[in-house]
């Protein structure tokens, strides 16, 4: 589970956030989940839960939003979303695009003018998007 | 603000590596991923700790040299390196079945930032990173993000090589960043044109690998 | 919507051009440079109109092969390129002074375009374009820029550079932009090994060069 | 005068831009001119105004905003004005970043960590605006 690493990068980071803000505690983490890597939320979340404890993260709500992924193409302009891609993507296919989105250029084409230059637009990886 | 968490993760996944050393030229086919994979060898048989990261995304080629290819990275609270005779070894082949990956810069760096964020390297005397040709993405987040890193130029005896490697140099040199110094490949006649290039460029000349 | 103008000028910068061929591999250091260098000369020679446009922004080597670097492009509605013995030619190094130029991918584009929309080529048979290694922005802008843009494709007999040329190949293959052939060069032993490949991928075996 | 180029790549793209919005006349070309390339906007006018001459963009008002350049290093994340650094630059570099904006990596430094690596964050080259 490679969430794990994910869970020990945001706790690390919103640790030293919430120095940053001189807190002494937080109250509410909130973090944007893209959907392109597609998460084991419940691994996650317990994982953000279990290296929080003894910081000043322990206790703290944590809230997530998860993000849509929209694909754009650089070569003819189309945008269709990750999700209409994704049915036609093997096992091993999602699991390397869960641990490297990038290789979704191997992997998807633009289905408008199948090019692989297309840019993930939104809905990437793990974002601090507020810390109170 | 939107905040990365990757980036402050990465410090921690490499605070037991003592030594992390950038094989570099700016110049592509002068024997950079030969080179890496030679130096993680020796380095092994030492009685070293090594790690070898493979970072040229568009064109990997330390798994051929290790023979690599077969096995796959271990998830266990993210990835573990594969294990090649002791070496440590990351590739994105793992991840791409070995075709073609292309991508613009962005991206490199999202692919670097994610390799080094998940990638959880045991204790290590050295960590070798393969670079690939360029002055772009993957040099410039290297000094971004890794601290105390070192280069080991690597150059063919060419006017041609040179003129690019001479830029590499002269590039880390004004942003002061640590050259351990140069090594001339596939040296197949007798000359001193790039030893003189290092004391003008003030390089130390590590020595030279024969055709 | 913020527009801008470079994109649409380009076909028109070229519409004089008859023959767009860019000289790639994917692997640096098999001779993309040099065999440009050659070809241009060749053409040239056989009496066609040619030029010769470096697109390796961190590495640009043809200047050196050609002698081209101590004379300048003139102003003249746009920038004329340099003459070169019949040669026309265009180069990073006419605004560099030859010292190391760093940029990010983004930044690649911009040089790109900007080069294409100033850049005024003659009435020309061929415009031979030396490319970068790698599979990034030059790769893909040309690809998105250029129309009826062909490519030569070269490697060296070895396995580690035809596991990334291999990677090119097929990536232009599977969308379907026209390889005229591959060159083998720097041959130093006999082998059918990039023969056979040729063979497997379907792409023309133009002939080798000797080492 | 490469200015003249680029004049043709502005009447050239304002010209469809106008054809695709059913236009019979431009009655106003706006347009965005980045610090970075120190156009010399009285030929650049001039060329326009000639090139211009019997196609429908002829008698439009040309309208310019002169964009202040804005650097943002990527290292350190300092921001500064290219025109602090525009100074100590010589003739012939001023000409080669007049030309092709990106070679400013060459000459130009971020003035506080001394990095080449920043980007050009506004006020790089010539953009259309609007036309109606
Ligand atoms: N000392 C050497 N003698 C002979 N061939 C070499 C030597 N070093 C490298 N090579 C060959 O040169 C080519 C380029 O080497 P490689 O390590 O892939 O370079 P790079 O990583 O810089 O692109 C490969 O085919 C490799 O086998
Ligand atoms: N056929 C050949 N025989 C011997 N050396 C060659 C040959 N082709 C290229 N070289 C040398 O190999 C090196 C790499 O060539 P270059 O044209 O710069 O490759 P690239 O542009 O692909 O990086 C140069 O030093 C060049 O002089
Ligand atoms: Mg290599
Ligand atoms: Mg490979
Ligand atoms: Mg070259
Ligand atoms: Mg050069
Ligand atoms: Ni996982
Ligand atoms: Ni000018
Ligand atoms: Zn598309
Ligand atoms: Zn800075």
């Amino acid at each position: 589970m490679h969430e794990w690493a994910l869970a020990e990068a945001v706790v690390n980071s919103a640790i030293k956030m919430a120095q940053e803000k001189k807190l002494s505690q937080v109250r509410i983490l909130s973090l944007k989940v893209g959907e392109v890597q597609q998460i084991d939320m419940e691994v996650f979340d317990y994982a953000i839960k279990e290296i929080s404890k003894g910081t000043i993260l322990e206790n703290s709500e944590i809230k997530y939003t998860i993000f849509p992924a929209k694909l754009l193409c650089n070569n003819c302009g189309n945008e269709w979303s990750y999700m209409e891609s994704f049915e036609s993507l093997t096992e091993e296919e999602r699991e390397a695009i869960h641990f490297i989105p990038e290789t979704i250029h191997v992997y998807i084409k633009c289905p408008k003018c199948k090019s692989p230059d297309f840019e993930i637009k939104e809905g990437r990886g793990v974002f601090i998007e507020e810390i109170t | 603000m939107i905040h990365d968490p990757r980036t402050s993760i990465i410090d921690k996944r490499l605070e037991n590596v003592k030594n992390i050393i950038a094989i570099g030229s700016g110049k592509g086919g002068v024997g950079k991923s030969t080179f890496s994979s030679l130096l993680s060898l020796f380095l092994n048989k030492k009685g070293y700790k090594v790690g070898l990261l493979d970072l040229d995304i568009y064109g990997p080629s330390t798994h051929l040299i290790l023979n690599a290819e077969d096995k796959t990275p271990q998830e266990e609270y993210g990835l573990k390196p594969v294990d090649i005779n002791g070496i440590e070894f990351m590739s994105i082949i793992y991840f791409t079945q070995n075709k073609p990956l292309i991508m613009r810069g962005k991206e490199l760096t999202d692919t670097i930032l994610e390799i080094f964020a998940i990638t959880r390297w045991n204790n290590l005397d050295y960590l070798i990173i393969d670079m690939p040709p360029g002055m772009g993405e993957v040099l410039l987040d290297l000094i971004k993000f890794i601290k105390n890193l070192q280069f080991i130029v690597i150059t063919n005896p060419t006017k041609i090589a040179m003129e690019t490697v001479e830029k590499l140099i002269r590039f880390l040199k004004e942003s002061n960043y640590p050259i351990l110094g140069l090594v001339e490949n596939m040296k197949n006649k007798d000359g001193t044109f790039v030893k003189e290039k290092c004391k003008e460029l003030n390089v130390k000349y590590l020595g030279h690998i024969s055709f």
